[in-house]
C-alpha cells in the first residue's frame, strides 16, 4: 500500500505544482519559472527542518515566503514583457537558480549511524546542501514517525485546501479581475483594474504555492540536488495546465493526475511509456485545444448538480441533455 | 582568470572560439526565428530536425560511406521531412488556437521522437554516443599566436552560405515575397492572393533544412552523434533566438555569436561553474532592459 | 461664451504627444465643463484617439498638463484615473469576450467594490445593491435578456451598448466615448443617440469622438476640431459647421456634405 | 453502456491495487527486486546491467535454483524501470518493498537515484524510533563516494572509489620512478554528481595527504562541445599528471582538444567513467594513454564465459565492468539467501529481510565467480582488488594487475 501512498503523494505534489502555474496563468502570464520557486521552497524548508530542526509546517511556510519574495523580485522587473518573452525570461531564471543550488554549500556537521571512518564516507555526515553532491538526509518524516499513508493524507488535505482557495477565488471579484486581465489587459485597465498589481499578486501567489510543493517534495524524497529542478520539469508543469485545461482550476488537477498516473498504469507497456506519454500530449492538444476540461463543461456540470439537488429543471441552453453551445473560440 | 602574459592572447583567442561556436548556435536559432517570426509560435520540436539531421549524417557518412556533400544533403533532406511532419501534425490542425497549444503539441512531438530516436540508436548500436565522421578533426590554421580549427571554419562558411541563400530566397524570389507578406499578417496576405498555408509549409521546410544542416555541423564539430542533440539544440537555439530578438534572422545570427562568445568568455574570465548562470543572467537582464532583444523591433500596443 | 472656470471638469493645456518624429498631438488645449457633451471631430490621423489615450493614462504625454476636477492626473496610471471617475470605451470594442454580459458589467463595479479589501469579499459593500445596479443598467440598455450570453456571442450593436454599460458601471463623472456609432446600423445609431441623450440629461459629462457628423453635431453641446495633431477650431455645432478652416480640412468631402 | 465501462475501469484499478501476494516458498520462487533505467537516457547503463542479471539468473535457475529451507526454489526477478528519475525511483522502491514483497532490492545505476531510494531506508538499525524502510538494498554501480553509508541496509559491490584513486595515484607515482610530480592538473565535470564527489571526496583527499597542490584546475560540463578555454589553461600549466574526474563524453571532447593543442601529459588518470567503449570509438588516437580503474576487465579470463554470452546477446566485443558486477551480484544474492537461514514465507518476510541484511553485512571471504575473495566493509561497500586499464593501440589493455604488476606502463 505504501507504494500507492507514494504515488498519491506525488500526484498531490504535481497537482499543487500545476496550480502554481495556473495561478499566474489566470492573469495570462505563462510562467516557466516554477521549477525555480519549487527549488527555492525545497531548499529553504529542507534546510530549516534538517539543519535547524524546525517543525515541518513553519518550515514549509518559510519556504513559501522565500519563494514568494523571489517571485516578487522576478515579477516586478519583467512586468513590461509580453507573452512568450516573459516565459523565456522565467526560463532564464530557472537556469540561474539551478546553477546556484548546484554550487552552493552550507549546513552543519551531522552524525550517521554507520561508522564513517573510511575515507569514502568522510564527507558524508554533512547536513545541508553540499554543491553538486546534493542535500541529503532530509529525514523529517521518518524521524517523526510520519508514515507514507499519513503524509499522503496530509497532502490530500492540503490539495483540498488549495482547491478551496481556487474555488473561492474563481467566484470572487478578484478571480474575475484576474480573468479580465488575461482576456484583455487594456480593457481591464479601462474599468479601473490595476493589471500590474493583479499580475504581480498572482505571480507571487503562484511562486508561494510552488514553494510549498517544493517543501513537500524535498521531504518525500529525502534527497535533493539543484539538478532536479531543470527546464524539462518546468515545461512538464506547464503541460499539466495546458492539457488539463487552463480555464478552470479543475483542469490542472486532471492534467497532473493523468500524467502522474499514466506512467504508473502504463508500467506494463514499459518500453514505450515515454512515447505514449508524448503521443497523449500531442493528441490532447490536437483534439482538445482548450484542454480536457473547459469552463463550459464545468458550468454545465454545476447546473446539472444544482438541478439534481433542487429538483428544478431550468429551461434554456443550460438544460441537461440540451446540445452544448459550440465551444470553439476565435 | 590569471592576469599574466597570456591574458590578452587568451582573451582574444577565447573570443574567436566563442564566435565560431556561436555560428552553430546561430544555425539552430534561425529555424526558431523563422517560425516565430511568421507564425508567432514556439516550435519546440525544431530541435528534433537537428537530431534527425545528425542521425542522417551519421548513417549516410558513417555507415554508407557516402561522400560528405551527399551526406550533408541527406541531413538537410531529413531535417526538411521532420519539419514537414511537425507542420502536418503539430501546427496545421491547431493553427487557429492559442499560441500555447502548438507549443505543447510540439513538446509532445519532441518527447516522442527523442525517445524513438534513442531506441533506434540503441537497437542499431547498443549505445547512444556514436563517432561522427570528420576527417579533419585535428586540422588547424595558425596565425601567429592564434589558432582556428578547420572544422569551425567549415561550419562558419557553410553557415554564411546558407544564410546568404536564405536572404536571396527572402528578398529575391516569389516565395520570399510571399513569406514577407505572411509575416506582415496572415489575413492580409490571404486577401492579397497568397496561399498562406503553402507559404507556411515552405517556411517549415526552410527551417527544417537549417535544422538538418545544423545537426550535421554540430556532429561534425563535436565529433559525435547522439539522440539527445535535439534537446540541447532546442534550449540553445531558443535562448539564442530570444537574445537576438525573436523572429529576427540577423538577430538569430548575431545572438548565436554573442551567446557563444559570452559562454566561453565568462568561463574564461569568471567561473566555470557559474558559466551558464552568467549567460542566463545576462539574458534575463537583457530581456528586462531591452525586451525586444538585440535586433527586434518594439511593437507598441494598439488601443 | 461665458465660461465659468469654476465648473470646468477636465482641463487640457499644452498637450503634446510625439511618437518618434511624428507629432500626434501638438500643443492642444481642450477644456470640458461639468454636464456638457463635447464632441471631438477631425479627419483620420488627427490625434483624436491619442487625446483619449493620454487623458485616460494609457500613454504618457510628451509634455502638457491634464487636470481633472482641479487635480493633476498626468502621471497617474490608467486604473487610477478610472477610479478617479473617468471611464472610456474603445474604438474597436474591447469586451471580456469569454465572460457573460452580466459578468462584464459586474466587473465594471470594482471601483466601488474594492475587490481586495479584505482579500476576496468586500466588507461594508452591499453586494446585493451592486447586483441590483447591474441589472438596472442592463435593463436601461435593453440587454438584460441576454445577460447570460457570452460577450462574444452578441451582435455588434449589443457589444457597443454593453461596453458603454460597463463603462457606466464604474460610476464615472466623465465618460469618454471613442466612435460609439461606428459600425452600427441606422436603427441602432438612433437608439444609441437616444440613450446617450438620456445620460447627458441626467447630468453626466460626455466627451465623444465621432466620425458620423449626424451623431457628432446632433449630440454635442460644443465641438472641438483636430487636424494633424493641432486644434483647428472649436465652438458650437453651428459655428464649427460654417468654419472655413474646417471645411478646408474636410476637403475630401464637399462643404454641402458637411452641412447636410 | 457507460456504467459497464466504469465498472471495468474500477475492476482494472482494483486489480492493479491488489498486488499478487502468493508466490513464496510454496510456489517455488524467491523474489528479488530489481530497478534500472531501461528507457530514456539512462538505458545505455541499465540495459547492460539487466543483461548481466538475466544471464546470472538463467544460469542459477538452470542449475536448479537456490536452496532455501531445504528446498530448491527458483530466483524470480521483479524488474522495474526507474528512468533514472528520482521521483520514479521512490515510488518504484516503495512498490517493490510493499506491493511486490521482495526479499531484497537490487539497483539502481545512477547514484542520484540510489541516494534518493536509500534515503527511505532505516538509518539506525534496531531503533524503534526510526521508521525507515527495512529491506536490504544493493547497488551494482552507484559509484558516488559514500552512498552506501547512508543506511545500514544499503550495500554496494562496485568497490570503494576513494581506495581506487588512492591506489592509482600511488601506482602512477611508482611508475614515475617515485619522483614527485612537478605539475598536477585536475579537471572536473562539475555538473555531474559522481564526478564532483570523486573530486571533492577522493582526489582532493589524496592530494592533500601528499601535500600536492594542483597547478591548474578547470571545470567543464558533461554536454559541452567546446573545451578550448580549459585546454588552453591546461597547456599553459605543462602538466605531467593530469586528473580527469569526468565521464567518457566530456573526456573524449577534452582529449581531442588536447591533441589538437598538442598537450601530452606524462600520465593521465580518470575515474571509472572512462570505462566505456565510446572512449575508443569517439576519441581514437587522442585518448591513448589514459589510465582508469576497473573492477572486472572484460578481457580477464575469469569473465570469459560471461563476455561470450554477453557478446552473443548484444553483438558487442566490449563488456562494461558493471555488467560483470550485476552478474556477480546475482550470485552474491544466491549465496546470501542460501546462508542466511531464511524461511521465505509471506509471514516471515520481515525476519527474512533482516537475516539477509545481516548475512550481507557479515559477508567474509566469499569467492566470487572470478575466484576473488570478497569481504563486506563497515560502510556497506565491498572492497575488492582493482585492476587498472589503459588505452593503447586502439584497444583497452591492462595497465596494472594485482598479481601481475605493471603490464603496459
Amino acid at each position: 500500500m505504501a507504494y500507492w501512498y507514494t504515488v498519491i503523494s506525488l500526484m498531490c505534489i504535481n497537482t499543487i505544482l500545476a496550480w502554481s502555474v495556473y495561478s499566474s496563468f489566470m492573469t495570462g502570464t505563462v510562467s516557466l519559472g516554477q521549477a525555480g520557486f519549487f527549488a527555492i521552497g525545497a531548499f529553504a524548508s529542507a534546510s530549516l527542518t534538517a539543519i535547524y530542526g524546525w517543525h515541518i509546517v513553519p518550515a514549509t511556510m518559510m519556504g513559501a515566503v522565500a519563494a514568494a519574495i523571489v517571485g516578487l523580485a522576478i515579477a516586478i522587473p519583467t512586468l513590461r514583457l509580453k507573452g512568450l518573452y516573459l516565459t523565456i525570461a522565467t526560463v532564464a531564471f530557472v537556469e540561474v537558480i539551478r546553477v546556484v543550488f548546484h554550487n552552493i554549500k552550507y549546513g552543519r556537521d551531522g552524525e550517521f549511524a554507520i561508522d564513517a571512518s573510511s575515507a569514502d564516507a568522510r564527507q558524508m555526515p554533512w547536513i545541508g546542501p553540499d554543491g553538486p553532491l546534493g542535500f541529503r538526509h532530509i529525514i523529517y518524516l521518518t524521524e517523526h514517525h510520519i508514515t507514507p499513508g499519513e503524509y499522503a493524507m496530509w497532502l490530500v488535505l492540503l490539495v483540498i485546501a488549495f482547491g478551496v482557495y481556487f474555488w473561492v477565488l474563481e467566484r470572487s471579484r478578484l478571480g474575475f479581475a484576474m480573468r479580465a486581465v488575461e482576456e484583455d489587459e487594456i480593457a481591464a485597465q479601462g474599468v479601473g483594474l490595476s493589471h500590474n498589481f493583479l499580475k504581480v499578486f498572482a505571480f507571487a501567489i503562484g511562486a508561494a504555492i510552488a514553494g510549498v510543493a517544493g517543501s513537500l517534495y524535498a521531504h518525500l524524497l529525502t534527497f535533493i540536488t539543484g539538478d532536479d529542478f531543470n527546464i524539462p520539469l518546468t515545461v512538464m508543469m506547464l503541460a499539466y495546465v495546458v492539457i488539463g485545461g487552463g480555464q478552470t482550476f479543475w483542469g490542472p488537477i486532471l492534467g497532473a493526475l493523468i500524467f502522474t498516473l499514466l506512467p504508473e498504469i502504463a508500467r506494463e507497456t514499459k518500453e514505450f511509456r515515454l512515447e505514449l506519454f508524448g503521443i497523449a500530449m500531442l493528441a490532447t492538444m490536437v483534439f482538445r485545444q482548450h484542454g480536457l476540461i473547459t469552463r463550459d463543461m464545468v458550468r454545465r456540470a454545476e447546473t446539472r448538480i444544482k438541478t439534481a439537488f433542487t429538483g428544478r429543471n431550468t429551461i434554456g441552453p443550460d438544460e441537461p441533455g440540451a446540445p452544448a453551445p459550440n465551444p470553439t473560440k476565435k | 582568470m590569471q592576469f599574466d602574459e597570456f591574458f590578452f592572447i587568451d582573451l582574444i583567442q577565447t573570443g574567436i572560439d566563442g564566435a565560431m561556436l556561436g555560428s552553430v548556435y546561430a544555425l539552430m536559432a534561425i529555424g526558431f526565428a523563422l517560425i516565430w517570426g511568421l507564425l508567432g509560435i514556439l516550435n519546440l520540436a525544431h530541435g528534433q530536425t537537428v537530431a534527425f539531421g545528425m542521425f542522417a549524417g551519421l548513417v549516410s557518412a558513417g555507415h554508407l560511406k557516402l561522400p560528405i556533400p551527399i551526406s550533408f544533403a541527406c541531413a538537410v533532406v531529413t531535417g526538411v521531412l521532420v519539419a514537414l511532419l511537425v507542420e502536418r501534425i503539430c501546427y496545421r490542425p491547431i493553427r487557429r488556437a492559442h499560441e500555447l497549444v502548438p507549443m505543447i503539441a510540439t513538446l509532445g512531438f519532441w518527447i516522442t521522437t527523442e525517445e524513438i530516436l534513442q531506441k533506434i540508436y540503441f537497437h542499431m548500436y547498443f549505445k547512444d554516443f556514436m563517432p561522427f565522421p570528420n576527417p579533419f578533426t585535428m586540422t588547424r590554421f595558425t596565425f601567429g599566436e592564434f589558432v582556428i580549427r578547420f572544422d569551425y571554419v567549415v561550419t562558419m562558411s557553410v553557415a554564411v552560405v546558407l544564410v546568404a541563400a536564405l536572404y536571396f530566397v527572402i528578398y529575391r524570389s516569389r516565395l520570399g515575397m510571399a513569406l514577407r507578406m505572411v509575416a506582415a499578417g496572415h489575413d492580409i496576405a490571404h486577401l492579397m492572393g497568397v496561399n498562406v498555408l503553402k507559404t507556411l509549409r515552405s517556411a517549415f521546410m526552410i527551417a527544417g533544412a537549417f535544422g538538418g544542416a545544423a545537426g550535421y555541423l554540430l556532429g561534425y564539430v563535436a565529433n559525435m552523434a547522439n539522440p539527445y542533440a535535439g534537446s540541447m539544440a532546442t534550449v540553445k537555439g531558443l535562448f539564442t533566438m530570444i537574445l537576438g530578438g525573436a523572429g529576427s534572422i540577423p538577430g538569430a545570427i548575431v545572438g548565436g555569436i554573442v551567446l557563444g562568445f559570452t559562454e566561453l568568455e565568462s568561463a574564461y574570465l569568471f567561473s566555470f561553474a557559474y558559466r551558464d548562470a552568467i549567460a542566463m543572467g545576462l539574458l534575463f537582464l537583457l530581456l528586462v532592459f531591452r525586451p525586444q532583444g538585440l535586433f527586434g523591433t518594439r511593437v507598441e500596443d494598439k488601443i | 461664451m461665458g465660461t465659468g472656470t469654476e465648473n470646468i471638469l477636465l482641463d487640457i493645456t499644452g498637450l503634446s504627444k510625439h511618437f518618434g518624429g511624428l507629432r500626434a498631438l501638438d500643443e492642444v488645449d481642450i477644456s470640458c465643463r461639468q454636464g456638457e457633451t463635447l464632441g471631438i471631430i477631425g479627419p483620420n490621423g488627427a490625434g483624436k484617439t491619442t487625446v483619449f489615450n493620454v487623458v485616460t493614462g494609457f500613454s504618457r504625454p510628451t509634455s502638457g498638463d491634464i487636470r481633472f476636477g482641479g487635480s493633476k492626473i498626468t502621471q497617474k496610471t490608467a486604473a487610477q484615473i478610472c477610479r478617479l471617475g473617468i471611464s472610456r470605451t474603445f474604438q474597436g470594442v474591447r469586451l471580456f469576450r469569454e465572460m457573460t454580459v452580466w459578468e462584464n458589467v459586474w466587473l465594471g463595479q470594482n471601483c466601488q467594490a474594492k475587490y481586495l479589501n479584505p482579500l476576496f469579499w468586500s466588507r461594508g459593500v452591499n453586494e446585493a445593491a451592486l447586483r441590483a445596479d447591474v441589472e438596472a443598467l442592463l435593463n436601461e440598455f435593453q440587454i438584460f435578456a441576454k445577460k447570460d450570453a457570452k460577450a462574444r456571442e452578441l451582435s455588434f450593436g449589443d457589444m457597443r451598448r454593453l461596453e458603454i454599460c460597463r463603462a457606466l458601471a464604474t460610476k464615472p463623472k466623465l465618460l469618454l466615448l471613442d466612435e460609439p456609432a461606428s459600425g452600427l446600423t441606422p436603427v441602432e445609431t438612433t437608439r444609441l443617440i437616444d440613450d446617450l441623450r438620456k445620460l447627458s440629461d441626467a447630468g453626466l459629462t460626455i466627451i465623444l469622438i465621432e466620425h458620423d457628423m449626424h451623431v457628432a453635431l446632433g449630440l454635442s453641446d460644443r465641438i472641438v476640431v483636430l487636424n494633424f495633431g493641432q486644434l483647428l477650431a472649436q465652438g458650437t455645432p453651428t459655428e464649427v459647421r460654417h468654419n472655413p478652416a474646417v471645411i478646408e480640412a474636410y476637403l475630401g468631402k464637399s462643404a454641402e456634405a458637411v452641412n447636410a | 453502456m457507460k456504467h459497464v465501462k466504469t465498472l471495468t475501469f474500477a475492476a482494472g484499478v482494483s486489480a492493479l491495487l491488489a498486488a499478487p501476494a502468493m508466490a513464496f516458498q510454496d510456489e517455488g520462487t524467491v523474489r528479488l527486486g530489481s530497478t534500472e533505467p531501461l528507457t530514456g537516457p539512462g538505458a545505455v547503463y541499465g540495459q547492460p546491467t539487466i543483461i548481466g542479471k538475466k544471464i546470472a539468473i538463467e544460469e542459477i535457475n538452470a542449475a536448479g535454483g537456490i536452496m532455501i529451507d531445504g528446498k530448491k526454489v527458483k530466483l524470480d526477478l521483479f524488474s522495474e524501470d526507474d528512468q533514472a528519475k528520482p521521483d520514479q525511483g521512490v515510488s518504484i522502491f516503495r512498490k517493490l518493498e510493499s506491493s511486490d514483497d521482495v526479499l531484497a532490492i537490487t539497483g539502481t545505476i545512477y547514484s542520484r537515484v540510489s541516494e534518493t531510494m536509500w534515503g527511505l531506508l532505516q538509518k539506525k538499525l534496531d531503533d524503534p524510533n526510526d521508521t525507515g524502510l527495512q529491506v536490504p538494498a544493493m547497488s551494482f554501480l552507484s559509484m558516488k563516494a559514500g552512498v552506501a553509508s547512508i543506511s545500514p541496509w544499503a550495500f554496494r559491490n562496485a568497490g570503494v572509489e576513494c581506495d581506487q584513486h588512492e591506489q592509482l595515484i600511488d601506482l602512477v607515482q611508482e611508475a614515475n620512478g617515485g619522483a614527485e610530480f612537478q605539475s598536477v592538473v585536475a579537471a572536473l565535470e562539475s555538473n555531474e554528481a559522481h564526478s564532483a564527489a570523486a573530486w571533492r571526496v577522493c582526489y582532493q583527499g589524496s592530494l592533500k595527504k601528499r601535500n600536492w597542490d594542483t597547478k591548474e584546475y578547470v571545470e567543464w560540463f558533461e554536454q559541452d562541445t567546446d573545451f578550448s578555454v580549459q585546454v588552453r589553461r591546461i597547456r599553459r600549466a605543462k602538466p605531467d599528471l593530469f586528473i580527469l574526474s569526468s565521464h567518457y563524453q566530456a573526456n573524449v571532447g577534452a582529449m581531442l582538444e588536447m591533441a589538437r593543442q598538442g598537450v601530452t601529459p606524462k600520465y593521465m588518470i580518470s575515474h571509472i567513467g572512462a570505462d566505456a567503449v565510446e572512449m575508443i570509438d569517439l576519441g581514437g588516437k587522442a585518448v591513448e594513454g589514459v589510465v582508469f580503474p576497473s573492477t572486472a576487465f572484460f578481457a580477464d579470463p575469469g569473465v570469459k564465459s560471461l563476455l561470450d554470452e554477453y557478446s552473443k546477446r548484444t553483438g558487442e566485443w566490449y563488456m562494461p565492468a558493471f555488467t560483470y558486477l550485476a552478474y556477480e551480484g546475482m550470485y552474491l544474492m544466491k549465496h546470501v539467501f542460501e546462508t542466511a537461514g531464511i524461511k521465505n514465507q509471506p509471514d516471515t518476510l520481515a525476519e527474512d529481510r533482516r537475516k539477509v541484511r545481516d548475512a550481507l553485512a557479515s559477508l567474509k571471504d566469499w569467492p566470487n565467480p572470478m575466484g576473488l575473495k570478497l569481504t563486506m566493509g563497515a560502510t556497506g561497500d565491498i572492497s575488492r582488488p582493482y585492476v587498472y586499464v589503459t588505452i593503447k593501440d586502439g584497444t583497452f589493455k591492462l595497465w596494472w594487475h594485482p598479481t601481475k604488476g605493471y603490464m603496459n606502463p
